[in-house]
């Protein structure tokens, strides 16, 4: 296949859905399926063929809408009209939904969500333009939309040199949570010397509360191959892994799917697109491990060994996978690298904020009234996504907090709703942007229980490597558990800050030296909580047992 | 001359530390000179004193009754010493902090060899769920370890004690074992 | 290869490319506590004793595993460092059943000795006290999990030099335990050549020759050192 | 570590023996090592084949596949027991996970996994003496929209309370017939819903 080719599969498929009277495009992602959305799709083929509405209507089963807690989501897009969307849809509904766009009988109006609420207004779909929208199963729905004309331009109208530099102009930040410039990076491996070059998208997202890769593996597949294979190209690399965490399966499958469709159309494998590039792609499935979102652990277990991170340098730009040079990017980097091409580097730089541009996927769950997953450009306000986006606190509490970065971000507390949402400013108030998760709490949430959450699972997660990583995490688990039951004394709390500060500074990787984080964060906005149970035997969330006293206090009694 | 007031005790321990002590043997006659030894195991006194300038604590702090004295020492003296290893680190007596208490009275006592306690009198102390070095419980001002800290260590460290100067000891002087 | 020059705690040093960091420092004889470093094994930078500060980064680096280069301005002994050492030798002791004073190598442990060298005379955290086994069921050595602090020298040298991987590591954090083969009693591994590397390089009482008791264990380290040389350089020196 | 796996060649599979034991299961593992050309680095696809076909990772079954990819039995065992996914013992007939992910935490999963394993008397992680349940938890199950989630063999079940997840678990348990026989694990793959 080459661009002519492409660009008649896009003009049969746009042409092949324009005989449709109306689409029907219920979402079958692992959210909305989870709250009974294949019955829904079911129902509504059913429907359309009992009507004898072959013809005119066609279901499609797509990626992610986004306002997941209101699931099972389906858009309804007519010829002419405007899209609806309804929310909440049961089998039944599904069937008054078809019966409306069929006959114009009255519309079930209890299901409909309004597609002008701030919900949508607010975002702004970059990398996930097409989610929702295209079946991602079929090849044919991506390209219809434009898919892979940025491979077939990169190829013939520029060189690996100039890709990068695209990059570069463009701003774009590694989205998996460090926000390093991915220019540079490809800039990097593009440099370096190798005989071999690999490609490495990291989709083993591991933080607890987050699910924006997932979704865009799940839901628009095509994107994330494209990328790579520019990526490929530009760094001059014809292998590429797609890691995928094991908890994915769908995810996974689609994936595979994609990639032996692409390769049969020759937009992977060799010649793509008729030109001299080759490259292959595989899927590596992830088998539970947090610490192999870190790069060089990532890598160990791609090579099939325990997925324990080795000391940089040297970086994977110039020894990785087999000590090969190696690209590694998360999946949303590497799904906003299609529209920079497309759309041009001046464009993509537009959206955002001086030195974090483009969009940002969050994973929007916890006390808000809609949870979901959404896009916004970097900038947005905190009190924008709570209050806006995400409807507000429900059962008339109020805001305490917002996680970000999970178990390697921290917390943001009230005071500072009004922080923009960029690399920066997060940062400066002590967390980060992580790869997107956004848990929102409120005044039920106890603050020292949320850090000895997230210390948990550090601990669980620590591959055992380095000391301060293996056994401070335990240590801070320890004190946090005695903080929270009661048995702690002032000098404990001192003993965890100081912890904090040395596991940090000595971890051998990201894993360990973020461990802390949640916990000095928390201190920092919430110390009077951590007064309130080591001094006062209080927890004012109510979580909190406290119902042991410290050793010291034994003879006293 | 005013003498200081020095004391020693026995927690949980073997009182290997307090024969190392011993083991100080002619220096005993130039310490006698300088200190009033004011409680200890080898001295006949019930009541810890108020008022005490040095103690030397051996022992890990195993049940209830270590603790009381612990604290009673802490309140009551300048300057506490953790002495020995099973002061400072648990040593020996916290091999048994794997067990639960349970198990371990259970297993030393019904299984055991003899005659076993039959409980319920105020013979026997409560075990704490753990054994803990002595600073886990209360603050300890010098820490000499050894098990037992032979009698050079020791008379490096309370000669530095009676001068009134922080106990310093050379890396080879404060190894534990 | 040429050479480069660096600024060691204030002073001028040169050096050879691509020599590690540590191997200078030790060279100039500036006494940097390391555990999981073992010269003639590859590098692990796990222990995190041998942590430096590089002016102008912002990050701590284990010298072991950091190459020197041209004008790099090395601190090794700083008042953080320091501290930071001690609390990871505490927290190691912490971890397991460190108990000096009934341990085979009691008086040759280097973690022991490191802990006295650095001034570590008392832990701060709460002793974990894990329930471990000890594996006496090889006619010659010994393994005791209580001891051991997960340098992962013994499965190096397996690897390494003895080339029969019979040691790795299972688990992951706190749970990680060195194993023999499927996990199985030592007696029973049919990979083991029962060669005794890993006993002579475990820089604890983990490993130990059988019937060793307390203070008794010595290690050597020399046959090391004579491998390589007779493998890398044709040379085998009796001397020592 | 100095021994490294080496990277993909697209040589000519060799054939796999055969294994002695003549169980058919086997040579679904055998098809995973042809695919991947027999090479060490796939030693993590292969385990997922084998935990999918046999339901748990047997020590036969790692000898098994250490002998076909020419690795060392403990290096196998390593990274057999590094990954959360992989289960060296036998599953309950019944597969529960309670997600702990940070939405559900907020939400109070903790309550669910008190309520069940107070029920249940086991622990999350194990399987019941019976056999016929196994409960764990999951770090996340990327279905935080829908928090608490739980998972009864392999159907998600939203917004989950204690008292609606203990009265799941019990439906399900008198629901399914006792036919002794484990059924094969679900390798926590949950979302196994779509086709």
């Amino acid at each position: 296949m080459n661009r002519a080719d492409l660009e008649t599969m896009a003009q049969r498929e746009v042409q092949r859905q324009q005989t449709f009277r109306c689409r029907i495009l219920c979402c079958a992602s692992t959210p909305c399926l989870s709250s009974g959305g294949s019955a829904v799709h079911d129902a509504i083929k059913d429907a359309i063929k009992e009507g004898g509405f072959d013809a005119d209507f066609q279901a499609v089963a797509t990626g992610c809408m986004g306002p997941c807690s209101r699931g099972p989501m389906i858009t309804v897009q007519t010829s002419g009209g405007e899209d609806v969307i309804y929310e909440h849809v049961t089998p039944e509904a599904s069937r008054q939904i078809v019966a409306h766009h069929a006959a114009a009988s009255p519309a079930p109006v209890e299901y409909i969500l309004p597609g002008d609420i701030p919900f949508f207004a607010k975002q702004k779909k970059v990398v996930l333009a097409n989610s929702g929208f295209i079946d991602p199963e079929r090849l044919e729905d991506y390209v219809a939309r434009g898919g892979y004309t940025a491979l077939g331009y990169a190829l013939r109208e520029m060189t690996p040199e100039t890709v990068c530099r695209e990059i570069i102009d463009s701003g774009l930040r590694g989205r998996g949570g460090a926000g390093y410039p991915t220019g540079l990076k490809w800039d990097m491996v593009r440099k370096a010397r190798g005989d071999r070059k690999y490609v490495v998208a990291n989709g083993d997202e591991g933080d607890p509360g987050a699910y924006m890769d997932r979704t865009l593996m799940e839901s628009d597949p095509h994107r994330l191959l494209e990328g790579m294979a520019i990526a490929g190209y530009a760094v001059g690399a014809d292998q590429g892994f797609l890691y995928v965490r094991g908890e994915y399966p769908i995810a996974a499958k689609r994936l595979e799917r994609a990639i032996r469709a692409a390769e049969r159309r020759g937009l992977l494998g060799s010649r793509v697109l008729d030109s001299n590039f080759n490259f292959r792609v595989d899927v590596r499935i992830g088998a539970g491990a947090f610490v192999c979102g870190e790069e060089t652990a990532l890598m160990a277990s791609i090579m099939g060994m325990r997925g324990q991170p080795v000391p940089r340098p040297p970086y994977p730009a110039q020894s990785g996978l087999w000590e090969k040079p190696t690209l590694i990017n998360n999946v949303e980097t590497l799904g906003s690298i299609a529209p920079i091409i497309q759309h041009g580097a001046a464009w993509f730089a537009e959206i955002g904020t001086a030195k974090s541009k483009g969009t940002k996927i969050f994973a929007l769950a916890g006390k808000v009234d809609t949870t979901g997953l959404i896009e916004v450009p970097m900038g947005i306000t905190l009190r924008e996504i709570v209050y806006d986006i995400g409807g507000g606190i429900p059962d008339g509490l109020d805001f305490k907090a917002a996680q970000t970065g999970g178990p390697s971000g921290g917390c943001i507390p009230a005071a500072h709703l009004d922080t923009p949402m960029d690399y920066e400013s997060l940062r400066a108030l002590g967390s980060i942007m992580g790869s997107g998760g956004l848990i929102i709490m409120d005044e039920r949430s106890c603050m020292v229980d949320v850090a000895k959450f997230f210390m948990e699972f550090c601990m669980d997660e620590s591959c055992g490597k380095c000391v301060p990583c293996r056994v401070g995490t335990v240590q801070m688990h320890h004190l946090l558990e005695r903080i929270t039951t009661g048995s702690a004394t002032a000098q404990d709390l001192e003993t965890l800050q100081d912890l904090c500060v040395m596991v940090k500074e000595t971890s051998l990787c990201g894993l360990g030296q973020s461990a802390p984080n949640p916990v000095l964060s928390t201190i920092h906005y919430f110390l009077e909580e951590y007064m309130a149970h080591i001094r006062d035997h209080q927890c004012l969330a109510g979580v909190c047992t406290l119902d042991q006293a410290p050793i010291t206090e034994l003879a006293l009694v | 001359m005013n003498k200081l007031r020095f004391a020693t005790a026995w927690l949980g321990g073997c009182s290997g530390c307090h024969m190392s002590f011993l083991d100080l043997d002619e220096k005993l006659i130039d310490l006698a000179e300088k200190i009033e030894l004011v409680y200890s195991p080898i001295a006949d006194v019930k009541e810890f004193p108020e008022g005490v300038d040095v103690t030397l604590v051996e022992g890990a702090v195993a049940n209830l009754d270590n603790l009381r004295l612990a604290q009673e020492i802490r309140a009551r003296s300048r300057l506490v010493v953790s002495f020995g290893d099973c002061a400072v680190t648990g040593n020996v007596p916290s091999l048994r902090n794997k067990l639960g208490v349970d198990d371990l009275l259970t297993a030393v006592y019904h299984e055991g060899p003899g005659r076993h306690p039959t409980g319920g009198d105020a013979i026997m102390p409560r075990l704490l769920p753990k054994v803990l070095p002595l600073h886990q419980v209360i603050k300890v001002d010098a820490f000499l370890p050894g098990c037992p800290p032979d009698a050079e260590r020791i008379w490096i460290a309370v000669s530095a004690l009676l001068a009134g100067e922080p106990v310093v000891l050379e890396p080879s002087m404060r190894t534990f074992g | 290869m040429s050479v480069v020059t660096l600024t060691i705690n204030d002073e001028l040093v040169s050096a050879q490319e691509g020599e590690t960091l540590l191997a200078v420092l030790h060279e100039r004889g500036i006494d940097m506590p390391t555990l999981c470093h073992l010269e003639g094994l590859s590098e692990r930078g796990g222990c995190r004793l041998c942590m430096v500060e590089l002016e102008g980064s912002s990050r701590l680096q284990a010298a072991c595993v950091t190459q020197v280069q041209e004008d790099m301005i090395v601190h090794t002994h700083s008042e953080r460092l320091v501290k930071y050492r001690k609390m990871i030798l505490e927290l190691l002791f912490a971890e397991r059943n460190h108990i000096c004073a009934v341990c085979v190598m009691n008086g040759n442990c280097e973690l022991q000795w490191e802990a006295a060298k650095i001034g570590m005379d008392h832990v701060r955290y709460e002793y974990l006290n894990p329930d471990l086994a000890m594996d006496a069921s090889h006619e010659r050595y010994v393994l005791d999990h209580n001891r051991c602090i997960l340098c992962t020298r013994c499965v190096r040298v397996c690897d390494e030099i003895e080339g029969a991987h019979v040691w790795d590591v299972m688990g992951r954090g706190a749970n990680s335990r060195v194993i023999i083969d499927l996990n199985q009693a030592w007696g029973t591994s049919q990979s083991c050549t029962s060669c005794g590397k890993c006993v002579q390089v475990c820089p604890t009482g983990a490993l130990f020759d059988k019937g060793a008791t307390v203070a008794e264990m010595e290690k050597q380290h020399n046959f090391l050192r004579w491998i390589l040389d007779g493998r890398e350089k044709n040379v085998w020196s009796y001397g020592k | 570590m100095s021994v490294k796996t080496s990277p993909p060649s697209r040589t000519r599979p060799r054939p796999a023996a055969e294994h002695p034991s003549g169980d058919p299961r086997f040579s679904l593992i055998d098809r995973t090592l042809k695919r991947f050309s027999f090479q060490q680095d796939a030693l993590i696809e292969v385990l997922h084949t084998a935990q999918e076909a046999f339901g748990f990772l047997s020590d036969d079954l790692l000898i098994y596949v250490a002998h076909q990819l020419k690795l060392p039995l403990s290096w196998v065992y390593g990274v057999a027991t590094f990954y959360h996914f992989f289960t060296l013992t036998p599953q309950g007939e019944h597969n529960c996970i309670v997600c702990m992910g940070t939405a559900c935490y907020v939400k109070r999963a903790a309550e669910i996994v008190a309520a069940l394993q107070q029920a249940y008397s086991v622990t999350a992680g194990e399987t019941t003496r019976d056999g016929r349940l196994s409960l764990s938890t999951a770090r996340c199950l990327g279905s935080c929209g829908l928090a608490p989630v739980l998972v009864l063999d392999g159907a998600v079940l939203p917004r989950e309370t204690p008292e609606s997840a203990l009265e799941r678990v019990r439906q399900q348990l008198m629901n399914a017939t006792h036919n002794g026989a484990p059924q094969p694990a679900t390798n926590g793959h949950a979302f196994e819903g779509e086709e």
